[in-house]
């Protein structure tokens, strides 16, 4: 093995020999200095596969055959061979991304690179705490050396901060070195570890002042001022470099160093490192500025790794893995951040839309902020799965939620800044200059992230196979995506029909899945034939749809909850990319993904109740949680409960699908929901309905699915936008839904399969012919349309068909679903919730006539008389489900019995029986083929005498009505469609009020002014951010003095 | 129970005497109104004579084939509710396909001719007949409100969403009808039938002073004949719904025809003494003491 | 026929296409009324009785007379009983009462009125200013002859004729109607250009198709 | 005297820290730092000493085997030699930023030398 | 009003005027002051409201008169402003700017007696008379027996009485004796 001393040697010798090396020029210089930096890292990585194949032990290296701190003591493991490998790599790729820099600013600059990496190696590698002060001092000169690269005033008055502020730090560490010396005779670290109960008798300040030191290094809030502003002044590099490197090994001594201090540095290193995380990404709500954003997310992902560490002994063996995970994360994505920042230039977020002239830098910075954020398949997402399960199984629950609200701050800032740069117009920005040396980087980590996502998932005994190898196929998806939509329609298909044939065996018998797996995959290769009728390229759209359907696949198939989780971040990463695809879906498309982010934190700290309670992570963990029965399975529905759009959480729902194109309206509203129906069926099923904290749950769950239903179906008949009017009935379809599964009743089940069936096919059929309509109209606003079945009556016709099973009209299988809802509440007597229900059914009369009214029937405009009938590839979807239909309304019992035959086990009283065609309750009886016959009769004989009296009637044209013995004008000013419920407005109108979206301004507004307030403390002073140092050390003292003594 | 042919023939015969019922009632309800105003009125037959002459009208004109399609939903409508009501209690005959069916089949037919209806109207491209729809639409999700509390009340009642066994339970005297027994949900139900007849204080919907005459303004000749043909069948279809479901049902047809006859004139009657409400002010008023009214009788079971 | 009400346009669709709209072939339909046969002598009779006793009168007042159909609706005269009724819609309805004088303007109305009722469809004249301008004799834009431009049935004479007289007018008018005379639509089929030209001859800005379907 | 050597050095480090969190002029503030340091490098002297022994230099007085015995701990001299160097080094840096930032906006003045363009 | 009058005499030429009543007042101004003392009365004088616009033929002098009848709705006064236009030119200057309303009357008065109102709105389009071809109606020597004769299909036999002699012949025949 080489001796990692020579990690030191190269550094220093090399940075010496630059300047001799003056002459041969700078490139040369360069060269050598990015060559000794890779020597570095291959000593580190040479120990570190050799660690990891399990060839040698941990090693202590002498040097010069003293004693420290006379000669340099090395320690190196396993895991100092790994961060040592990191900080190297982050000093060879930001020095490779300095490249023109560093060529500007000459040898020198080159040599403080150098310096630096050797001393954070210095820090990491040496077994002797005075050494480390030298290492330290050593980096933070080295640090503020390259903040010099730039004479930027912000940059200098950073470096100046910084500096005083690593020299008070240093000094409370050297006194922290002297007392512990003084009391234990050693530097040694292990020897320290093992005089553990010599330095807690007698070391008690010394240990603080060390602990508090080095905590300080990690800039806690709120001292951390001179931190945030060190990385906002910066140049983009080094920032990568101190965000990376610098802080990974800052982090690491600091783990080193921390159970020298016992119990209560835990202790005081959990609190300040969840607070750390909490606030900095409070803080960092109110900024704009992405250096600072960074900066701040950055030192809120150091306080939650101090944290974790802080709660290392909650955590058991399990915290290694966490805090690898989240540094490599955090290591990776905000390296690659800070590197795109260069790239970008203008520090503004909304300035990043200029990068999406360059996609493939734009496609890794969406890798990097959804890695920070823990979404699946990246490493965070199995160490924050983990560390909220290790928390909340040792009932550490406060701060498990603490973390997952740092989460969501983080979530809504680094969100916003990705779906502005996404979204907004970037016309008039220039194409971000790009050379090999700053893209490389960001590729390689970009990469990286995805292998480290993958190693990561190894280690998960509890993720298979088949949830990662079709992330291949769409990684392929993705490189292919130069070829013409409809190749790639092509290979996506045959992709869905590869996954469904894998799928088969697995669901086989389980009809619960076979439905859901038949609305997902089913409804995945409706979409794609519907696909068929795209033009052009069609870019990054076939990627995304295939991780939401492999999401979706996943969620079928899983397991156990990881399993779950996993298939639902991935389908929710998929289905943002789509929705966020319509015009002007920017603060939609953002709604939604806060919505989900927020949903999904709720159903994990659920889950990790489930899993605390029962010890294992299998889906059974779900039945009868013991741990906090109620707020478990609260928090689980509500998670789910965003994808269903339930009343309070459905705000999201009408922006994002109303400005969604045909397909993906198709896909979002008709499939996507079904997910959520899936998840409070899982959680429902282990719930029970016999605890009562499960009725009370119910009982607010039913309410909410009627006034969901209402407020859905009421806004849906206030629409002007035939899509927007489509989003909001989905809503109140959801809330049937919910109601029903929330009865608890055979019945009500019954019900809500049926209609979650039933509503695929209709509103699948709605969505793709409403889309397709507006698509050919070029508005989707419906009073502009009118007449249109003059032009498309295939369209119409199949529209015709799915509203009167979306009203329930018999004899179509609508009817059935009316009828089970009767039944349930009879059963039930849930009369209030059951006339609200009952009543949204009315209501949705409203939207639905006006929607085929208002479009179809009427004036043909002029524009219109053209239009062409909507595209055969949308129809002939819509054609299959309305097959279904017919074949579901004739034989409703293939359906209803076989889902009753399901649900007998679970709900065994109250089921349908069945004898013949006709299936009764204990109310009440239906037979639909009868009634079928009844009406398909009278109709044909009405209809065949009518055809044949009038067999000689003229037809007309659109004018030849009978206008008060007037002529018409023009078709405009003849159809009635704008405002169309004007009336109705009036008398009911203040149930549309948006009071539920007026909340979530309100909270919103309440956070980033809270957030703004926080700005009071950062004023940017030298002075201020020292006196909050100083303060830090006396508080965190004062505030754990009654620990210590 | 299972289908038997011979219950087709039965069930058409049914369905010709609630149709002669309902030309009768509207030949009969103009007449007393004309009296309540001081007119001779119409000769009872003059329904008939309308009705043939609509049939014997030689031209017409088509908007489409929607508009074929609306009159012929409408009567279908009115039909099937005929075909799926248990009209005489006891009798096989006159059962018709009730069996297929029970009360939750029947509110939701209500909206098949209505729904035909509004199609229809629309392809004419008329804007007054769009209007007359909206307007009619939105009355009667208000409407329906009163009207399905008390019928879930009378449900939970009897236990029972079946037509036949509820009038059932009302047999043996005036004091088992659900009038008596549950007075409320009666009141309520009787409230919503109001909204549902097309009279006075609630038939904006058609007022012919600004939106000539609604939905139907395009329809002629056999269109329309159908439609009137309709309006004989669909409201005595309600009518004996209420009997139904309110009064103890019938045990002949005298019966049915004196009941159905007392509930079809009590909102003739009510529209005989208020003047017309605007939409939006016969929503706030069926949201006021109907909908209280039904939530009582729900409160009471 | 003028084209000022509804110049030819042309219209961009939502594909970007362009193409013109030429709102009287695209609105409106251009057929021409057609004679209408009976096919059996004994039902025609049968259908005569009913019409003749369903008159559906369209509510459309031309003139003065206008306010002489008010009182047939009142107890006193009570127009109902004899099966008279009045509809907004053309459509639904068979009698078409002039009811006075008619200025060119109203003409064009009425006659768009008239041709979207359904045949058989019947016309009272009321009022001599129907029968010859009556004291609108010298009217530089008042009509003298109601049945140059559409087939009257009957008339009523009198300025203003009462009620009891309009009364008297819908029994002569049932008497023609049974007694199988009343074709004033197929009269109208047949002699259609004869109309149409005394229609266009004073209706100088004829924006309207031929037949108003 | 151990005792005014750690009191003094404690008084040095909280003049030090007076200086650096109240003046203005930010050389006033680098000389509060160096005072700072050098009263650490007094603690940390005066902890390591013994009483009644030598300096720990192995020479003709002290030979290197009675060093153990005789001399103080050689430990904290050694990591004061090392502090100063590295205090030095500190000191030069921030001077450094103080040249340039007066370059950069002619003033000395902590509380000019301010940038709150953070958006 | 007679202080209004010499008033108005001071700024322009009246040539003629007469106190109709105590508050009516009808004042004849050349035609083209006309338009600078609606404005003068509406804009100093208090008669806000234009009432009418209405026009004369005198097909003896060739002239048509206008009358632009105003109100003062505050003294409750009213003014006539008359003016003479040429027969044979019959074009006037349009007060479309002071009233909005007077656009409506200058399109009837253009329709019915061919007075032209340059740069009044909507000038040319038929106001009552759809597409009427014929000369303006309301000039004396449009002869609308002829016209009505020539164009609408007069009925024969028809015998016009002179009605006192008619009446008298019918309801009272027996007078004729004495």
């Amino acid at each position: 093995m080489i001796n990692p001393i020579y990690i030191v040697a190269i550094g220093l010798g090399t940075a010496f020999s630059l300047g001799l090396l003056r002459k041969l020029g700078k490139e040369f210089s360069f060269w050598v200095t990015i060559f000794a930096l890779g020597a570095m890292a291959f000593i580190s990585g040479h120990w570190l596969s050799a660690f990891l194949s399990h060839q040698i032990t941990s090693t202590v290296i002498t040097t010069a055959g003293g004693k420290a701190p006379f000669v340099i003591v090395f320690n190196m493991g396993m895991t100092e061979a790994l961060f040592s490998f990191m900080v190297t790599m982050g000093a060879v790729f930001s020095g490779f991304y300095l490249h023109d820099r560093l060529i500007e600013s000459g040898p020198s600059a080159m040599a403080v690179l150098l310096a630096g990496t050797m001393g954070l190696n210095g820090i990491i590698l040496t077994g002797d705490i005075f050494n480390l002060f030298v290492f330290m001092e050593i980096s933070a000169i080295a640090t503020a050396g390259l903040v010099l690269l730039v004479s930027d005033f912000k940059a200098l008055q950073a470096g100046f901060k910084f500096m005083l502020a690593s020299g008070i730090i240093s000094g409370l560490l050297l006194l922290g070195i002297i007392f512990l010396y003084n009391s234990t005779g050693t530097l040694n670290i292990s020897e320290l570890h093992s005089k553990a109960g010599v330095i807690l008798k007698s070391g008690g300040v010394a240990t603080y002042l060390i602990t508090i030191a080095l905590l300080l290094e990690l800039k806690p809030f709120p001292a951390n001022g001179w931190g945030v502003d060190l990385y906002e002044g910066a140049p983009s590099g080094v920032s990568a470099f101190i965000a990376s490197s610098s802080a990974t090994a800052a982090f690491f001594v600091f783990l080193k160093v921390l159970p020298l201090g016992g119990d209560i540095s835990l202790r005081i290193a959990a609190a300040a490192g969840i607070s750390t995380f909490v606030f900095s990404n409070l803080m960092a709500l109110s900024y704009k500025n992405t250096s600072r954003l960074l900066g701040y997310s950055s030192i809120g992902q150091l306080g939650l790794l101090v944290g974790i560490a802080g709660l290392s002994k909650h955590l058991g063996d399990k915290t290694l893995m966490i805090i690898l995970t989240l540094l490599g994360t955090h290591y990776l994505a905000k390296a690659g951040l800070f590197w795109l920042s260069g790239i970008v230039k203008n520090p503004n977020t909304d300035e990043w839309r200029s990068l999406r002239k360059s996609p493939v830098l734009f496609a890794f910075f969406g890798v990097f902020i959804f890695a920070l954020l823990g979404f699946p398949p990246f490493p965070s997402f199995f160490g924050k799965w983990e560390l909220i399960m290790g928390l909340v199984a040792t009932k550490m629950y406060w701060w498990a939620g603490a973390i997952l609200l740092g989460t969501m701050f983080e979530g809504i800032y680094l969100f916003r800044w990705f779906s502005r740069a996404l979204k907004l117009q970037n016309n008039d920005t220039a194409t971000p200059a790009v050379t090999i040396y700053s893209i490389l980087p960001v590729v390689f980590f970009g990469f990286f992230l995805f292998y480290a996502g993958y190693y990561t998932s190894t280690f998960v005994p509890a993720l298979r196979v088949m949830c990662l190898a079709p992330l291949l196929f769409i990684l392929l998806l993705g490189l292919l995506d130069f070829l013409p939509a409809f190749l790639k329609n092509i290979i996506s298909l045959a992709g869905v029909t590869a996954y469904i044939v894998y799928l088969w065996p697995h669901i086989q018998g389980n009809t619960f899945k076979i439905v859901f797996a038949g609305i997902f995959l089913g409804g995945a290769i409706l979409a794609l034939i519907a696909g068929f009728y795209r033009r052009g390229k069609h870019m990054g759209f076939y990627p995304m749809t295939m991780l939401m359907f492999l999401g979706l696949g996943i969620l079928v198939d899983a397991s156990n909850l990881l399993e779950l989780f996993y298939g639902w971040e991935l389908m929710t990463i998929g289905s943002y990319f789509l929705l966020i695809r319509g015009e002007r879906s920017l603060p939609h498309g953002l709604s939604y993904l806060l919505f989900s982010l927020g949903g999904s934190l709720a159903m994990l700290f659920g889950f990790a109740l489930a899993h605390a309670s029962s010890g294992s992570v299998d889906l059974s963990a779900l039945n009868h949680i013991r741990i906090m029965p109620a707020l478990a399975y609260s928090l689980m529905l509500a998670g789910f409960m965003t994808k269903t759009a339930s009343l309070g959480l459905h705000i999201w729902l009408p922006g994002a699908h109303g400005e969604a194109v045909a397909d993906i309206h198709f896909m979002a509203s008709a499939i996507l929901l079904k997910a959520g129906v899936f998840g409070i069926i899982l959680v429902l099923g282990g719930m029970g309905n016999t605890q009562p904290y499960a009725q009370k749950i119910l009982f607010v769950l039913g309410w909410i699915g009627a006034l969901t239903a209402l407020i859905g179906n009421i806004g849906a008949a206030f629409q002007e936008s035939a899509k927007y009017l489509l989003a909001w009935s989905s809503i109140g379809q959801l809330g049937y839904i919910v109601f029903g599964l929330a009865s608890m009743t055979h019945l009500g089940w019954l019900a809500a399969y049926g209609y979650t069936i039933t509503h695929f096919l209709y509103k699948g059929i709605l969505f793709l012919l409403i889309g397709g309509v507006a698509f050919r109209v070029g508005t989707a606003d419906m009073y502009k349309m009118g007449g249109l079945i003059k032009r498309m009556p295939f369209s119409f016709f199949a529209v015709l068909i799915a509203i009167i099973t979306l009203a329930g009209i018999p004899p179509l299988v609508g009817f059935t679903g009316k009828w089970l809802v009767y039944n349930m509440i009879l059963s039930k007597h849930l009369f209030y919730q059951g006339v609200v229900i009952i009543i949204s059914g009315v209501i949705a009369f409203l939207y639905l006539f006006r929607l085929i009214h208002v479009i179809f029937l009427g004036q043909l405009k002029d524009r219109n008389r053209k239009v062409k009938e909507v595209y055969v590839w949308l129809l002939i979807p819509a054609y299959l489900m309305l097959t279904a239909i017919f074949a579901l309304s004739m034989f409703p019992d293939m359906m209803l019995a076989r889902l009753g035959r399901m649900l007998t086990p679970s709900f065994p009283e109250g089921a349908l029986v069945w004898d013949g065609f006709t299936a009764s309750s204990r109310y009440g009886t239906f037979n639909l083929q009868i009634i079928m016959a009844v009406i398909g009769a009278t109709f044909a004989a009405v209809f065949l005498w009518l055809v044949f009296a009038n067999r000689k009637a003229q037809k007309v044209k659109q004018f030849n009505i009978f206008y008060s013995g007037e002529a018409p004008s023009r078709p405009e000013l003849t159809h009635y469609g704008y405002n169309f419920f004007a009336h109705y407005r009036k008398a009911v109108g203040f149930m549309a009020t948006p009071l539920v979206t007026r909340f979530w301004d309100q909270l919103s507004q309440g956070l980033h002014g809270l957030s703004s307030y926080g700005r009071a403390i950062y004023t940017g002073n030298a002075q201020s951010y020292l006196y909050h140092i100083v303060a830090f050390v006396v508080v965190v003292y004062l505030l754990s003095a009654g620990g210590i003594s | 129970m299972n289908f038997d042919p011979m219950k087709i023939p039965w069930s058409l015969l049914g369905l010709v005497i609630v149709f002669t019922i309902g030309m009768f009632i509207r030949g009969i309800v103009p007449k007393i109104t004309a009296r309540a105003g001081m007119r001779i009125g119409i000769r009872f037959y003059q329904p008939w004579i309308d009705l043939i002459k609509h049939f014997s009208i030689q031209t017409s004109i088509t908007h489409g084939v929607m508009f074929y399609l609306g009159p012929v939903f409408r009567l279908t409508g009115g039909v099937s509710m005929i075909l799926f009501m248990p009209l005489i209690y006891g009798s096989w005959y006159f059962s018709n396909f009730a069996f297929a069916g029970d009360m939750v089949l029947f509110l939701y037919m209500m909206f098949f001719g209505t729904l035909g209806m509004a199609l229809g109207a629309g392809e004419s491209g008329h804007p007054y007949s769009a209007i007359g729809v909206s307007r009619g639409l939105a009355q009667v999700t208000v409407a329906e409100i009163p009207l399905v509390l008390a019928l879930l009340s009378v449900a939970a009642q009897h236990n029972t969403l079946s037509i036949t066994e509820i009038v059932a339970a009302q047999q043996g005297g005036i004091s088992h009808w659900t009038m008596v027994t549950n007075p409320v949900a009666t009141m309520a139900g009787m409230l919503a039938l109001l909204g549902s007849m097309m009279n006075s204080p609630f038939n904006v919907v058609l007022a012919p002073q600004e939106i000539p005459v609604g939905p139907p303004t395009e329809y002629h000749g056999t269109f329309l004949g159908i439609m009137n043909t309709n309006r004989s069948i669909f409201p005595v279809a309600k009518v004996v719904f209420f009997m139904n479901i309110f009064f103890g049902g019938a045990t002949n047809w005298g019966i049915l025809i004196l009941k159905s006859f007392i509930i079809y004139m009590w909102p003739v009657f009510v529209g005989l003494v208020f003047p017309r409400f605007r939409v939006d002010q016969s929503i706030r008023w069926f949201l006021k003491v109907p909908m209280l009214l039904g939530i009582l009788a729900v409160a009471l079971i | 026929m003028t084209e000022k009400k509804y110049p030819h346009h042309k219209v961009t669709g939502p594909d970007g296409a362009e193409f013109v709209v030429t709102p009287m072939e695209d609105y409106y339909c251009q057929e021409r009324p057609q004679v209408q046969k009976s096919s059996n002598a004994v039902i025609e009779k049968f259908y005569n009785w009913a019409r003749a006793n369903s008159l559906w009168i369209v509510g459309f007042g031309t003139g003065c007379g206008a306010i002489e159909m008010r009182p047939l609706r009142t107890p006193r005269f009570d127009a109902y009983r004899y099966g008279v009724n009045w509809r907004a819609t053309p459509r639904q309805s068979n009698l078409f009462i002039i009811s006075g004088y008619l200025s060119v303007k109203t003409l064009k109305r009425v006659i768009r009125v008239y041709e979207q009722m359904q045949s058989p469809k019947y016309v009272l004249g009321l009022g001599s200013c129907t029968i010859n301008g009556g004291m609108y004799w010298d009217s530089y834009n008042t009509i003298k002859r109601l049945d140059h431009y559409i087939p009257v049935d009957a008339y009523i004479p009198g300025c203003m004729p009462r009620p009891e007289a309009l009364l008297d007018g819908f029994e002569e008018l049932k008497k023609i109607i049974i007694a199988g005379e009343a074709n004033g639509a197929n009269l109208y089929a047949e002699n259609f250009d004869w109309y149409k030209a005394n229609q266009k001859k004073i209706i100088k800005n004829w924006d309207m198709p031929d037949y108003s379907w | 005297m151990i005792h005014i050597a750690l009191a003094g050095g404690a008084l040095l480090i909280f003049i030090g820290i007076w200086g650096m969190l109240t003046k203005k002029n930010i050389i006033r503030i680098i000389i509060g730092f160096s005072l700072f340091d050098t009263g650490l490098h007094v603690v940390l002297v005066g902890l390591g000493y013994l009483k009644n022994r030598t300096a720990p230099i192995v020479d003709a007085d002290l030979p290197a085997k009675a060093a153990s015995s005789q001399s103080v701990d050689p430990v904290p001299q050694a990591i004061v030699l090392t502090a100063i160097v590295i205090g030095l080094a500190v000191t030069s840096v921030l001077l450094v930023f103080a040249l340039k930032l007066y370059q950069s906006k002619n003033t000395l003045d902590i509380n000019k030398l301010r940038d709150n363009t953070n958006d | 009003m007679k202080t209004l009058l010499t008033n108005l005499k001071k700024r322009h030429d009246i040539t003629a005027s007469k106190l109709q009543r105590n508050n009516e007042l009808f004042v004849t101004v050349p035609n083209n002051q006309a338009v600078s003392l609606v404005t003068y009365l509406r804009d100093h004088e208090g008669f806000s409201h234009l009432v009418i616009l209405s026009a004369v033929d005198w097909l003896e002098e060739e002239v048509f008169q206008l009358t632009y009848l105003l109100n003062n709705p505050e003294l409750k006064q009213d003014i006539g402003v008359r003016t003479l236009v040429d027969r044979n030119e019959p074009v006037m200057e349009s007060i479309h700017h002071l009233w909005e309303h007077s656009a409506t009357y200058q399109r009837e008065l253009f329709e019915m007696f061919g007075i032209s109102f340059p740069t009044s709105p909507r000038m040319e389009e038929p106001f009552i008379l759809e597409g009427w071809d014929g000369p303006p109606p309301y000039r004396r020597d449009f002869d609308t027996l002829k016209y009505a004769e020539e164009t609408y299909f007069p009925r024969p036999g028809r015998t016009t009485n002179d009605v006192a002699a008619y009446m008298k012949e019918k309801l009272y025949p027996e007078d004729d004796n004495d």
